[in-house]
């Protein structure tokens, strides 16, 4: 199929099953299994779309067969389907955990799906209020997949989740709208366009509206505040997609936003990027080192990789923009094979997490260290010294959490109570580490991604 | 003009943001509502032009307002209502689990847990969680 | 609890706030309106019912007791129109005729998909409203009994 | 083709072992076999090189050759590795019955030693940096697990942790060094690094870094604390990794790059220095351990002390002697260590003082580790004589200083390994020893053989030596070892380190108190000390970080607000405000707009301080109304309609949902005071002010250009539609009204989930 064909099916294909699966009871083995499918389906069409875009460029398509700006734009290029591909990925490995597992909820699958379709929808639209709109899709399955499991610490992260994440919305919302009324348009490639030319004083107040909303959905230091009560309080599998899928709309909209729309902003706030993202690497780290339960030093270390990933896009240029890419995709793999492992224990799992801790500190062949070699690259190429010296100290530090609590959990003696969980779903988190060190091993794949999509963003 | 409109959005999100700081689970509510209420009214007077209703007939000379701020405040005001529906039923569940709609018997409890953590233990979260009617009901069904 | 009076206006409400609901729907294209209010007037009819007559007299009205289902059967035809056009080689949601091509009118009602579009939207969010209203009255009316048993 | 087989090799005996534990080590000790004969055979017939793209995007390339160097490490790591198999073969099912558990635990140890093995023999191999980084972490990796291979036993976690956290940690370092060589010459090749390196303060920067972290995996001060601790894996383990292979990877990677590290001189000082303060702390402090294997950790670090002060004198002696150096001490190193696994095997103790007088009952094993240490203490008939010539011989092209410190350190080996054997075999103790394998003997005997041959016949072991030496000279070297009956100064240096050695040894109580000293204050004060320190320190700055944490909504949403508010303040302090900002006109028909927008602002401000909260519901949903009657007047009926419906749902809701609540709870919580603490009221003036300094920077400067609004006001008839905005949501943008339903449709989900365990109906 060609890539015209695959964008609008990429979208199309979660949200059809997202509302059909409403409509069935979730917790059938049968409904389940058919979600799976449907997910994978649709990861089929965003991985079919990678390949096409990889190989003849972005491929656009206008919703109504209006002219462009008139309808709306879906636009695949290499930095949306990398994102896509990747966010997808994870909801499926989690769904699939998830459903291995025994789902416990009606409607868990039909809000994954929701979920997903969101996420490709966002990734792939090249409309600015369409961007919120299905940011908004995304968001409020991720309110509702918070409560999944509806235990009383899980509906109290999910409204933490909600009120939060809400004003950072509104806060997104005002941004988008601001940018319409600057630019008079909605469309992004326009809008990189005409940003230009509006008095800087203005628009840089609306960068950093556009800075802390996603800097919020990242969980970046001082924004982070609700992030750990959620990733701790919500189910394994859950925490899985909200770090390793939903957290992507923070690196994604910056990238786009700020490196693609708003080149000029971005620079000026150089700084402030820079302060925010080694403040979170080193905040997140610390903060990880003591902490006993292992969701809540995953959360935390979340936080410091998502400094990582804004530190590279404060650097700029295509060696950096190319290194957040790959670094993004890798803690995503990353994050959602941890919280896959913490679910679970047994040799298998535990030498899972031992790859994905591996993955973290940076040390291959675990994928990890080609996202750190890429971060040394670019801070090195930027010349500076201290921002060396403090992504070699956020990553010493993550070494010290990483193989504490990797040895508090599987170096110890079992205690008994904890199960082993099924064999199939092992099997599944073994395949992810696996996948994981493959692509350490090979990283080429993840470099030709990340370069295309740096060459996105460098190409306007 | 300009000016009125944005002190009035801004004390619009004052208030809000007063109200989601407040202990009373409901207000945190209404502060969300107030301020989607003044991103909404943001939307709209971000419209490139004011004028009369965009329908046609279109009135000859005059100024008509620009319809895609509209279209993009109804499209906001409608998620930002359903959101806030979704938020009361969170806050009824809350109600629920601790008996008060104060969010600091909530906090309360978020900290006792945290410091259970912190202790190493782990309270509630190893059991198997109860059977809830709901699986009960799907045997039934199943069968 | 309620006077005969209110009865009666409120039965008597019914079927004008539908046709208003309708009313509204049709002209959308030509005039303010469109699925969404006709959908939230409509429901809002209903919801009278429901509060002068209670649930299990509202649930008479069709459509009320499977409001869920409604839903999202609305956002599957709204979905589907979105598909549709895929197949006949257009861009995602497509409406048909397309621009330029004579459109059947019924007085201001006009055979366009984008009405399908409207109506599809105006079903789910009747859905919503009632499935919403109805889920807060059933948990009320559990949260009484267990009150009072 | 040694390395396909090395690498191999773990996954094999991992397979074996699954399937009868008894198998994995046979099978390994066959690839291990294997390997070395075809690295041999391999080097034999000239060397060869794979050099293929491995990540063409970043240059990166999998280039690996045999050459003299790769040889020397990997015949050092199959064939010591062979050993150390056959030796454990027997020692571990003993070491698992020791502690109970089952035989099938081994196979993740024989797993992690092939692996060690394996990425050793790539290490050798590898040409290119990153290559050698991978290869690099690998070990590390292997020795981690096999440090914690004990992993009920807090000792063993703990050291096993240090260890990676010391080689993990400072093999970043490395990974930075090599970036920082690739920005400047763009490649990460190291041959064509040497041709294209210049002395200047990169090289001097990146090589720095590079040397730390191979001075840190060989253990070297002040890094060393590492290797004692590590002691702690199974004896097979600290023959193998930690004497005569991983930390012989600091040293090969200090060899590979010696091309580019020679030519800075501070380089080659900063080796000096540290090789000369590793031999003597190494050695001092080997003089003080009972435990035997702690003293054999020393011994390491002092020996490889002694390789690092080779490459810093440089010169032919000096790369060759290095290499030289590497080759007999693995040999010697791991027979004595396998020797002490033995001897604890046999007695039950592993502490010098509880030992004595086995040659009567352990013959064969004394003859064994005697050649042994014979040959690390450099006795003439031993490989290990030709080691200190060589030694001599590049201090003494240095100058006398050097000399002096090299018959010093050659001494301290002589006394302390004399003080290990002797300690053991010799005296009148009665240990007892039970009976003991011959598989734990004869790996000893054959490694003491070897030593033994190579004082005989030096000639393949130079050669290997040689070819060594000179891949990392990047020139052919020419040096000849051999035995001569003459005054030459190597020769006078070799009897004044005997003569001082015995002295060393019979002036035990002279010195024994300030070694001691010295030993007890690199425990109060130093860098293991430090590290203990740093890693606790760590964990309670974490934990004080911790309870000053935002654990309450409120303070998290605070702390959103107040940074947010501070960047925007930040954003226009950068930029030029100059003509940003207007205050625009009120026209006449703006009249009724401005009547409408100030009870909105007034209803916003009630709702902060109504109390009951019927009352709030209302007061907010005034404001929704007066609300849909501004956007009336902006000449919005489509959302005055929409927002007046939607409020009336939202107004049903609200109450609804308060209904659900006891009226007690509610009146509680609406008797309690409003709280308008100042910092309430900062936090939500800092909100509005930054939303007002957005909006209204916004507001004043309206796009230039034609807005595509207008396009969709000309095309509202081409969708057949009189009403722009509804043409807007279904058609033109019927996406974002798909979206938007979506969320509708997905909050009915969530309520019902909530409310109805997700039933529908």
């Amino acid at each position: 199929m060609t890539g015209a064909a695959l964008l609008p099916l990429s979208v199309l294909v979660p949200w059809v099953l997202a509302a059909s699966l409403a409509l069935a009871d979730g917790r059938r083995p049968l409904v389940a299994w058919v979600s799976v499918v449907g997910i994978g389906a649709g990861f089929a069409c965003v991985m079919g779309l990678t390949f096409a875009v990889l190989r003849g460029g972005p491929v656009e398509m206008v919703a109504g067969g209006w002219p462009e700006g008139v309808g709306i734009t879906l636009r695949a290029d290499a930095l949306g389907v990398t994102f896509a591909a990747v966010s997808v990925g994870v909801i499926l490995a989690s769904l699939v955990y998830e459903v291995l597992g025994g789902v416990r909820s009606r409607t868990f699958p039909a809000l994954v799906a929701f979920m997903a379709a969101g996420l490709t929808g966002l990734f792939l639209t090249g409309d600015a209020f369409n961007f919120y709109v299905f940011f908004e899709i995304s968001m409020t399955a991720a309110y509702a997949l918070t409560g999944y499991r509806e235990k009383d610490y899980q509906v109290r992260a999910a409204f933490i989740f909600a009120v939060i994440n809400l004003l950072g919305s509104v806060i997104f919302l005002i941004a988008v709208a601001a940018l319409y009324h600057v630019t008079g348009t909605l469309d992004m490639e326009v809008m990189a366009r005409r940003a230009a030319g509006v008095q800087p004083s203005s628009i840089i107040s609306i960068a950093v509206a556009v800075l802390v909303a996603f800097s919020l959905k990242l969980g970046l230091f001082p924004f982070h505040f609700w992030l750990p009560a959620v990733y701790v309080g919500s189910h394994p599998p859950v925490a899985a997609i909200l770090s390793g899928a939903l957290a992507n709309i923070g690196g994604y909209g910056l990238l786009r936003f700020g490196a693609d729309v708003l080149p000029r902003e971005l620079e000026l706030g150089t700084a402030a990027v820079l302060v925010l993202g080694t403040a979170s690497i080193i905040y997140g780290a610390l903060q990880a080192i003591s902490r006993q339960e292992t969701a809540e030093v995953l959360a935390y270390s979340a936080i410091g990789q998502a400094g990582y990933i804004l530190v590279a896009i404060g650097i700029g240029g295509p060696v950096a923009y190319a290194a957040a890419v790959v670094y993004a995709v890798v803690n995503s793999l990353n994050k959602a094979l941890l919280f896959l492992a913490a679910g679970g224990r047994g040799r298998l799992v535990g030498a899972a997490f031992a790859v994905g801790a591996f993955s973290v500190v940076g040390v291959p062949p675990a994928a990890g260290f080609v996202a750190k070699l890429a971060m040394f690259r670019a801070s090195v190429e930027a010349g500076s010294v201290a921002l060396t010296a403090l992504i070699f100290l956020g990553g010493a530090l993550s070494f010290v959490y990483a193989f504490q609590i990797y040895q508090r959990i599987y170096w110890t003696p079992e205690d008994g109570k904890r199960k082993a969980g099924p064999l199939p779903a092992r099997i599944l988190v073994g395949l992810l580490a696996v996948l994981i060190l493959a692509a350490g091993l090979w990283p080429e794949p993840l470099l030709v991604l990340g370069e295309a999509a740096a060459g996105v963003l460098e190409g306007r | 003009m300009i000016l009125i409109l944005s002190l009035v959005i801004a004390v619009i999100f004052g208030s809000g943001a007063f109200l989601i700081l407040q202990r009373d689970l409901f207000r945190v509510v209404v502060g969300i509502v107030l301020i989607s209420n003044a991103a909404n009214l943001f939307i709209i007077s971000a419209g490139l032009t004011r004028g009369e209703p965009p329908i046609y007939p279109l009135p000859e000379g005059a100024p008509v307002a620009d319809p895609l701020v509209q279209a993009m405040a109804l499209t906001a005001i409608v998620i930002s209502s359903s959101v806030a529906a979704l938020l009361l039923s969170l806050v009824y569940r809350l109600y629920v689990a601790h008996d008060s709609v104060d969010i600091e018997d909530v906090s309360a409890a978020e900290a006792r847990e945290a410091e259970a953590l912190e202790r190493g233990e782990n309270p509630e979260r190893e059991e198997e969680p109860r059977e809830s009617p709901a699986d009960v009901e799907l045997r039934e069904d199943t069968r | 609890m309620t006077s005969a009076m209110t009865r009666m206006v409120a039965r008597l409400l019914l079927l004008p706030t539908l046709i208003t609901a309708v009313a509204i729907l049709v002209k959308g294209y030509t005039q303010p309106g469109d699925g969404f209010s006709a959908g939230v007037v409509a429901s809002l009819g209903v919801l009278l019912q429901l509060m002068v007559f209670g649930r299990e007299e509202a649930e008479k009205i069709p459509g009320v007791r499977q409001a869920g289902t409604l839903a999202f059967v609305g956002l599957l035809a709204a979905l589907g129109l979105a598909v549709w056009p895929l197949l006949l080689g257009d861009a995602v949601l497509t409406h048909y005729p397309p621009p330029g091509a004579k459109v059947l009118h019924f007085g201001t009602l006009e055979f366009i998909t984008a009405v399908l579009f409207d109506c599809a939207i105006f079903v789910l969010v009747f859905g919503f409203v009632v499935g919403t209203v109805g889920a807060i009255s059933r948990a009320i009316e559990d949260a009484d009994e267990q009150e009072a048993p | 083709m040694p390395l396909v087989v090395a690498l191999l090799s773990a996954p094999a005996a991992a397979a074996f072992g699954m399937l009868r534990p008894a198998g994995a080590a046979p099978v390994g000790a066959a690839f291990c076999a294997l390997a070395f004969g075809a690295t041999l055979w391999g080097f034999a017939s000239g060397g060869g090189a794979v050099d293929v793209a491995w990540a063409p995007s970043w240059d990166l390339r999998l280039h690996l050759e045999l050459d003299g160097l790769a040889a020397l490490y990997a015949l050092l790591a199959t064939g010591v590795g062979f050993a150390v198999l056959v030796y454990s073969s027997r020692y571990l099912p003993l070491h698992l019955e020791h502690q109970d558990r089952p035989l099938s635990d081994g196979t993740s140890f024989y797993f992690f030693v092939l692996l060690f093995m394996g990425s050793m023999v790539g290490l050798a191999m590898a040409q290119d940096l990153i290559l050698v980084f991978v290869f690099w972490d690998l070990t590390a990796i292997a020795s981690y697990y096999l440090i914690g291979f004990d992993s009920h036993d807090p000792d063993s976690r703990a050291s096993a942790l240090m260890a990676l956290l010391v080689t993990g940690v400072t093999a970043v370092l490395l990974l930075i060094g090599a970036v920082m060589l690739y920005a400047a010459h763009g490649t990460f090749s190291i041959p064509e690094l040497a041709g294209r390196v210049e002395p200047g303060p990169l090289l001097t920067t990146a090589g720095l870094l590079i040397a730390v972290a191979g001075l840190a995996k060989s253990a070297q001060v002040p890094f060393h604390f590492w290797l004692p601790r590590a002691m702690a894996a199974p004896t097979p383990v600290s023959a193998y990794l930690h004497s005569a292979a991983m930390v012989a990877a600091g040293v090969l990677l200090l060899g590979r790059l010696y091309p580019l590290l020679q030519k800075s001189d501070v380089l080659l000082d900063v080796l000096l220095v540290v090789g000369s303060l590793s031999m003597a702390v190494g050695g001092v402090l080997a003089l003080t351990r009972d435990v035997l294997k702690q003293l054999l950790a020393y011994s390491t670090v002092s020996q490889y002390g002694y390789v690092v002060v080779m490459y810093g004198l440089g010169g032919e002696y000096g790369a060759v002697g290095a290499s030289f150096y590497v080759l007999v001490h693995a040999l010697c190193k791991s027979a004595l260590f396998l020797s002490a696994g033995t001897v604890t095997e046999a007695t039950g103790s592993d502490r010098l003082s509880g030992l004595g007088g086995l040659y009567r009952s352990m013959p064969l094993l004394a003859v064994g580790s005697g050649v042994a240490a014979a040959g690390l203490a450099a006795l003439p008939l031993t490989a290990g004589f030709f080691k200190d010539e060589l030694f001599f011989a590049a201090a003494l092209e240095r100058g006398p200083v050097f000399a002096g410190l090299a018959v010093f350190g050659a001494a301290l080996t002589f006394a302390y390994t004399w003080r290990f054997w002797g300690g053991i075999f010799l005296g009148t103790s009665d240990a007892e020893a039970d009976r003991t394998s011959g598989v734990l003997v004869l790996p000893v005997v054959a490694l003491g053989g070897l030593t033994l041959l190579g004082g005989i016949f030096v000639g393949p072991y130079l050669g290997l030596a040689l070819a060594a030496g000179s891949d990392s000279l990047r020139a052919p070297a020419d040096v000849v070892a051999a035995y001569h009956l003459d005054a030459r100064p190597e020769n006078l240096m070799a009897l004044a380190t005997y003569g001082l050695g015995v002295a060393i040894v019979l002036s035990r109580p002279l010195w024994s108190g300030a070694a001691g000293a010295l030993s007890r204050l690199g425990e109060r004060a130093g860098p293991e000390r430090l590290y203990g320190m740093g890693l606790r320190g760590l964990n309670g700055l974490s934990d004080r970080a911790h309870r000053a944490e935002a654990r309450d909504l409120r303070s998290r949403v605070a702390a959103i607000l107040l940074p947010g508010g501070i960047l925007a303040g930040a954003g226009i302090l950068v930029t030029p405000t100059g003509g940003t900002y207007r205050v625009g006109t009120v026209e006449a028909g703006d009249i009724p707009l401005l009547l409408a927008l100030v009870p909105v602002a007034v209803a916003a401000l009630t709702t902060t301080f109504t109390k009951r909260h019927v009352t709030l519901a209302l007061v907010l949903s005034s404001a929704g109304f007066v609300l849909a009657l501004v956007y009336a007047f902006f000449g919005a009926p489509d959302v005055a309609l929409v927002a007046v419906l939607v409020e009336t749902v939202l107004t049903l809701l609200f109450l609804g949902t308060l209904r659900l609540i006891p009226y007690e709870v509610l009146h509680r919580q609406a008797g309690l005071p409003t709280e308008k603490r100042p910092r309430k009221v900062f936090f939500a003036a800092v909100a509005g002010a930054s939303t007002f300094a957005v909006v209204w920077a916004t507001l004043s400067r309206p796009a230039p250009e034609r807005s595509v609004a207008e396009e969709h006001l000309k095309r509202t008839p081409e969708a057949h539609a009189g009403d722009a905005v509804t043409a807007i949501l279904a058609d033109f943008r019927g996406l974002d009204t798909l979206g938007e339903i979506s969320v509708v449709a997905l909050v009915l989900l969530a309520v019902l989930t909530l409310l109805r365990g997700g039933r529908l109906r």
